[in-house]
């Protein structure tokens, strides 16, 4: 089943996005975000609220205050726990509920403050890498899945009502489940505390929705023999932050898109670029999978005449998230074809679509996406167009399909939208399993040469944003003609130049290396 | 023949009344559960019901399919459809009739608002590229628009009324889920009423769960849903201002 | 959590009772005809209605889909199935029981009566091969069968009861166009009376829209749907005549 | 996206199959019966029935009381025609009415009765012959059909709401419109008069519902630009004289079956080969096309142990209707796979299998049949099976489909069922129109494996055919384990040798080529 292209024009591509990957990350290697510095507080500990407000929110804001941002948030918990004889999670709750002010503690020397962050960095590793073997060791205990992975989301917007649905779901045969987060979630320069019952259009990731969704996750695991995989988005103004409660919290995917914030949600692009790169360290550190989300960028333009978006989009996700350290079977890119169903053959151009992706990136788990835009309120035709894609999916053997639901075009999924879906997959699943061994591609069709156009048009794509860079492609709209600048967008604000203080021990190779070790 | 004063349901024969439905019991599957469902079809005042699937859900839930028959008719003489009074102009006739009748520049502030962030409905109506092969009302001469975007707190959306001292406002609204649409709307109609802005304004809200009925029930002029397209918009503003012209 | 007493369908939220239906009205679509669709969900009682799905079908037809909500609710402890009461038995302990206890073997006249040519049902519980993984009939030592097969006249079906002396019959019905497998299944039965035969005959029909309430309404003793199988047809009739012995 | 079969092997098949149905040609050769003999009174016009019994019924019943019906109908409406002034419309009149027993008037010369007999039947010859041809000039008066044609049917019992439902149909996409008639009409040994309004299952097929759907289907052929094929059942115990109605009333294509009656409604096989042959023999002359029901033979065995049954019948069904001098592009096969949905690979042997039929039978349209005997009360399931179903068909590149509905597991169709299939197989008609010339099936693989398997056993099952006959066949259960005798059945009693009077000048092969080139 194979397309006919050049490998050598993909390894030029791959070239191009490295550069590209590359160039940005050395602009913002010696920068942080407030993002990022929640998260570490939140992997060495500090859970909790006051009033709604997290403490690791106000912990930021007092460093902010005292413009010792960019000491970073580390240097000020080291010296805080030199000066003080609190824990991680008392010092929180001492400045969550206003009684302590971690600037104006005595200032202690910076070995001292660095050897403490280092025990405490070291605690949180190994604890976290053990709670990750067991969890290993627990998804090992159960057979193994038959791919692919059948991925279905729950947004009731109460968590209870996730979790009953999550349950039947996985019950009926999915394999994975999303809790799709409420409307604005990505905007909120926050995590929120608690159980969570009122969202919109989905519900909200805290630490403690996962908490309950990976309990359930696990016995309805248990009860059906197959290990049901919890997935939540790492994305938004929180993203770093939501990366490290999703460790702690033993979720196994993360949808995780460099550039989706800031193209869809007005996020500022550095700030974003930061926090992918830490997230993604994190991520790939302990053993998660991302999944990105190129199905966006063709929701809104000619979903055929830009395809190649997708591909370029794909080669910079799958640079950027190895600069962070990811192996190429951790990045789960995102693939969509969102064709206009009125076009004459469209089917086949989903095809070899989905095969040129399966292609190009042989060991990338693809994260395969239904149509959505041209779903209407006709269940049965949504039905129709979800059958096909879950066939063209099968077929072109990827790893990870997102169901379509017949209801796309009207409501967050119903509980008997996720069976009809599911039953529609698993029909599939097995009377197409042979398909992919049993069909070629005729040798110059236009199979072969609808493949050529989308190669050559992201090779000269990713040869003119390897020339301006990827901040200038992203300022001339070169992403689905939606144009972002530099300084624009959310969040900017809250990214900062790192001082000869800060301190990040969790990027220290040998600390990682040791806790690894020690938590075998 | 179909009588217009009773139009029943057809399946397969003139007023056989047949209806499909299907719905989900948190119960599951069991004898007992299928009766349920038969009464859940009874209450709706199905008969002839036929249960021809059911099938269990896992964790407690059960679902089905039911065909029936309603023996309910609808007199349709008696639904008169308001919207249909509003005389349809294209692109040159409301140009025309701005540039010369009503000799006015009408100035559109268009928002996604809220948390929502579904522009692709707001963008047919408003961008040059327009819908269902119209152009859009950036293209008309006498429409001068300013395109907010999405996720635009109301708060914004009134500024930029008052600053561009609008005529109109179209605000879009695709999420429903806990009738958020619903609440958003009604916060800006607040809004303008305590800033005394809404009487001058024309208020039009459109999204794929919105109708007139919709839009009048949250205090707006007028709501447009699927497959709506730009000239029915401009239309209705022309006429709107003509109204209150005269009146 | 679910109440017992209050069950209602669940869509995404506990108790938020929704519920999808589909139907065509036989006029073209128009903006009236969605109206009046709305109308016919309004009289089934639904609420929150969602007209999602409207389309013309051609020569004066129009099709429609809407979501809504019923606030009706089932009180799931008054719902009491006959059925259940019946204890099932496997092939074994059946045959035992009429081996052993009433020592009997049990003839059986089984077919498709009237115009109906459908087998595949009847023979599921007949013949050998059997179905959901069980024997048929045939294969009980106890049961001596004559499967009459397809579009045997009901007169045919009496002169076979009365020649075999049967025990049971069992009457397969598929086709229910204008209510047809219930007049072949009402003429039997009144055959049956007429020559005296029916108190001391089993008489079983079947067929995928024939439930126990649909046999009762016709005169048979027992009506089996989609999947039953062959053992839950034979534990019925060895419960019956243990239950006539006693009587 | 050919499988490499043999064609020696294939050739080898067909010449069997030519053996067998020459066979039974000899047997029949000397053989009429009493459908055929009401047959050539209806072309010659005897149109009319007495309180609800056609008149056709009562000559036939003349002729057999007085037990000359050897001599055949013709013979003794000749010798009415020579005896008396009456036109044959006022014969059947009398006769019907029961003034008039034809076997009791004056006996003339067999010459004369030739004569007058060549006359009417050269008149009749004439007008159907221009009939045909106006209806070809109005069909090639408007575009040509995208392929396949896309066949649905209806089934109300009442032919009013047939006809409303058909209308809606085409406008709806439909090519090819086909009234199911009612559920025992094959086991009559008359053809109902006049218009109907009640029937189970499908309504009846009577001259005057033929004639008020031909005149509903012209119009909304008008309407639409495109021609809409009419189809009706010619089968059971009318089978010859359905045909010369059909004929008369411009159906286009028939439903017709040499082994359908004798398996499935325990019709006598020499009555059914008799009216097959002679029933074949009108359609072909006229321009129709048939469609067999090899879907039939697998609804209640193991569909894919037992598939070689329908390509054997294939054959069989071919090589009879050449017998009766059809052509290759008017004997549109049936085919169907009714493979279980839970089989792996399901989707790949009804692929396989599809191209095995078309690449046999090339000139054949074969009518392409959907999956009925799996299809559940899920009408969601059912449209992923139907949609999965069409997708082979038109990758196969079949001419006619016959549609699957939503709800075939519960009802005849309603009038929104027919849409949303229309709606399905519409789309994959664009979507997928290039999928036959961009794939091929792998060399070697279990496609190839499958399809030789098929031939194999088809192969085998000929010669063993060919060595005991087709009646000794039928007797042995070899058609889906269904055992007939040869005596058995109903319609025996219809059979009858001819005697040295009979006649029949429809076949006269000269008479048939003056007449058409008069009708030029
Ligand atoms: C594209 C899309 C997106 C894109 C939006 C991109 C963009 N820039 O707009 C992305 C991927 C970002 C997205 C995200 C989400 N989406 Co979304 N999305 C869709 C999708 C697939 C298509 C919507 C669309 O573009 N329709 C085409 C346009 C032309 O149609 P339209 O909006 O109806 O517009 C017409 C009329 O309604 C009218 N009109 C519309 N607005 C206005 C305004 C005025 C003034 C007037 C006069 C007329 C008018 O005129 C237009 C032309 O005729 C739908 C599913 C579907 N197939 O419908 C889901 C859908 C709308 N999304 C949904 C949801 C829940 C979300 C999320 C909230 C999920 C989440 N929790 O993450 C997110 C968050 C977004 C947010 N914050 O709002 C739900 C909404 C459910 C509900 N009823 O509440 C849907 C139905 C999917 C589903 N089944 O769950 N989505
Ligand atoms: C196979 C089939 C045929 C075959 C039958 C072959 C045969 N030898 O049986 C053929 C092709 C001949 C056929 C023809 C017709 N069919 Co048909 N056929 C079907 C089909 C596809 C499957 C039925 C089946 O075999 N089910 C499998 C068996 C195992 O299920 P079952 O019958 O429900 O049996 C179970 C239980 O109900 C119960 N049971 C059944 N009988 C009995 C009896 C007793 C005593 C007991 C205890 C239990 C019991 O136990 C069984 C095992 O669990 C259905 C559609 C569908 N998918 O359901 C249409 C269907 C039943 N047919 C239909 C029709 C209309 C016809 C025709 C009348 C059409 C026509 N006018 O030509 C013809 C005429 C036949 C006739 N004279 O009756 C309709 C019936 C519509 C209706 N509700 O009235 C259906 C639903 C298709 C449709 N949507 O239109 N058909
Ligand atoms: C790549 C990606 N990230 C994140 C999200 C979630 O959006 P939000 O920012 O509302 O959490 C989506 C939604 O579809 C997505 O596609
Ligand atoms: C080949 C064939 N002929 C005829 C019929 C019609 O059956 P009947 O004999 O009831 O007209 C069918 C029904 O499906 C069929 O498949």
């Amino acid at each position: 089943m194979k397309l006919a292209i050049s490998s050598e024009q993909v390894q030029h591509c791959r070239a191009m996005a490295l550069a590209i990957a590359h160039e940005v990350q050395m602009e913002i290697s010696r920068m942080s975000t407030i993002s990022v510095e929640r998260s570490l507080l939140r992997l060495l500990g500090m859970e909790g609220a006051t009033a709604g407000i997290p403490w690791v929110n106000v912990f930021l804001e007092q460093i902010q205050e005292h413009n010792v941002l960019e000491d970073g948030a580390l240097y000020w918990l080291g010296n805080t726990l030199c000066a003080t004889d609190l824990s991680i999670s008392q010092i929180g709750q001492e400045v969550g509920e206003g009684r302590l002010d971690v600037v104006k503690t005595v200032r202690h020397p910076l070995k001292d403050i660095q050897a403490s962050i280092a025990a405490v960095t070291m605690e949180s590793l190994r604890r976290i890498f053990l709670l990750r073997a067991q969890r290993r060791q627990f998804r090992n205990g159960l057979p193994i899945h038959v791919s692919p992975l059948l991925y279905v989301i729950v947004a009731s917007g109460n968590i209870h009502d996730d979790i009953a649905q999550a349950k039947a779901a996985a019950e009926q045969g999915a394999d994975v489940i999303a809790v799709i987060r409420s409307t604005a979630q990505s905007l909120l320069d926050f995590v929120p505390e608690g159980v969570t019952t009122e969202g919109f259009g989905g519900t909200y990731a805290t630490q403690a929705n996962y908490r309950l969704m990976r309990a359930a996750l696990d016995e309805v695991s248990r009860k059906t023999g197959r290990y049901i995989h919890q997935v939540n988005y790492c994305s938004g103004l929180c993203m770093a932050e939501i990366a490290a409660l999703a460790i702690l919290e033993g979720l196994d995917l993360m949808v995780n898109d460099a550039l989706y914030g800031i193209l869809f949600r007005d996020l500022n692009m550095v700030r974003t670029m930061i926090d992918q790169h830490f997230s993604r360290y994190l991520l790939g550190l302990f053993d998660l999978i991302i999944v990105t989300g190129e199905d966006n960028l063709i929701k809104t333009v000619d979903a055929f005449q830009e395809y190649y978006i997708v591909l370029t989009s794909q080669f910079i996700n799958e640079q950027l998230a190895k600069q962070a350290g990811m192996e190429e079977k951790q990045i789960g890119l995102g693939h969509a074809a969102e064709l206009d169903p009125s076009l004459p053959d469209s089917f086949l151009w989903e095809l070899v679509q989905a095969q040129l992706v399966r292609q190009i990136f042989p060991h990338s788990p693809v994260k395969f996406m239904p149509p959505t835009r041209y779903i209407s309120g006709n269940i049965f035709f949504a039905h129709v167009l979800d059958t096909l894609f879950n066939l063209v999916a099968i077929w072109t053997g990827q790893e990870i399909i997102l169901l379509g639901m017949p209801t796309e075009g009207i409501h967050t999924p119903y509980v008997q939208d996720r069976y009809l879906s599911l039953e529609s997959a698993m029909h599939l699943r097995s009377a197409a399993c042979s398909l992919r061994k049993e069909l070629n591609f005729r040798q110059n069709g236009k199979s072969k040469a609808r493949a050529q156009g989308i190669l050559d048009q992201t090779e000269s794509t990713l040869s003119e944003i390897e020339q301006i860079g990827l901040w200038t492609a992203l300022n001339r709209g070169m992403f689905s003609q939606i144009k972002r600048s530099r300084k624009g967008g959310r969040g900017y604000e809250g990214v900062f130049p790192i001082s000869q203080f800060y301190l990040n021990p969790f990027l220290d190779q040998e600390l990682v290396k040791r806790a690894r070790k020690i938590a075998r | 023949m179909t009588s217009i004063e009773e139009v029943r349901p057809y399946g397969d024969r003139l007023n056989d009344g047949a209806i499909q439905i299907s719905f989900s019991l948190p119960i599951p599957l069991s004898a007992q559960s299928k009766e349920a469902a038969k009464q859940v079809a009874g209450k709706l005042g199905l008969e002839h019901l036929r249960l021809i699937y059911a099938q269990d859900l896992g964790n407690s839930f059960s679902f089905y399919i039911i065909y029936g028959r309603t023996s309910g008719s609808i007199n349709l003489s008696s639904i008169h459809i308001p919207t249909v009074d509003i005389p349809q102009m294209d692109f040159w006739q409301i140009n025309d009739l701005l540039a010369h009748e009503l000799k006015k520049t009408v100035t559109v502030v268009g928002a996604t608002m809220g948390a929502d962030a579904h522009t692709v409905g707001l963008d047919a109506i408003l961008s040059a590229k327009g819908f269902g092969g119209e152009s859009g009302l950036e293209r008309y001469p006498q429409f001068k628009i300013y395109n907010l975007g999405a996720q635009v707190p109301a708060e914004e959306v009134l500024r930029e009324i008052i600053e561009q001292k609008a005529d109109v406002a179209l605000i879009s609204q695709v999420v429903t889920q806990r009738q958020s649409h619903l609440q958003n709307l009604s916060y800006l109609e607040d809004l303008l009423e305590g800033e005394e802005l809404r009487q001058d304004l024309i208020l039009i809200c459109g999204g794929p769960y919105i109708d007139t009925e919709v839009a009048l029930e949250v205090g707006f002029d007028a709501g447009f849903g699927p497959g709506t397209t730009p000239s029915q918009v401009a239309s209705f503003v022309v006429n709107e201002l003509l109204r209150r012209r005269r009146a």
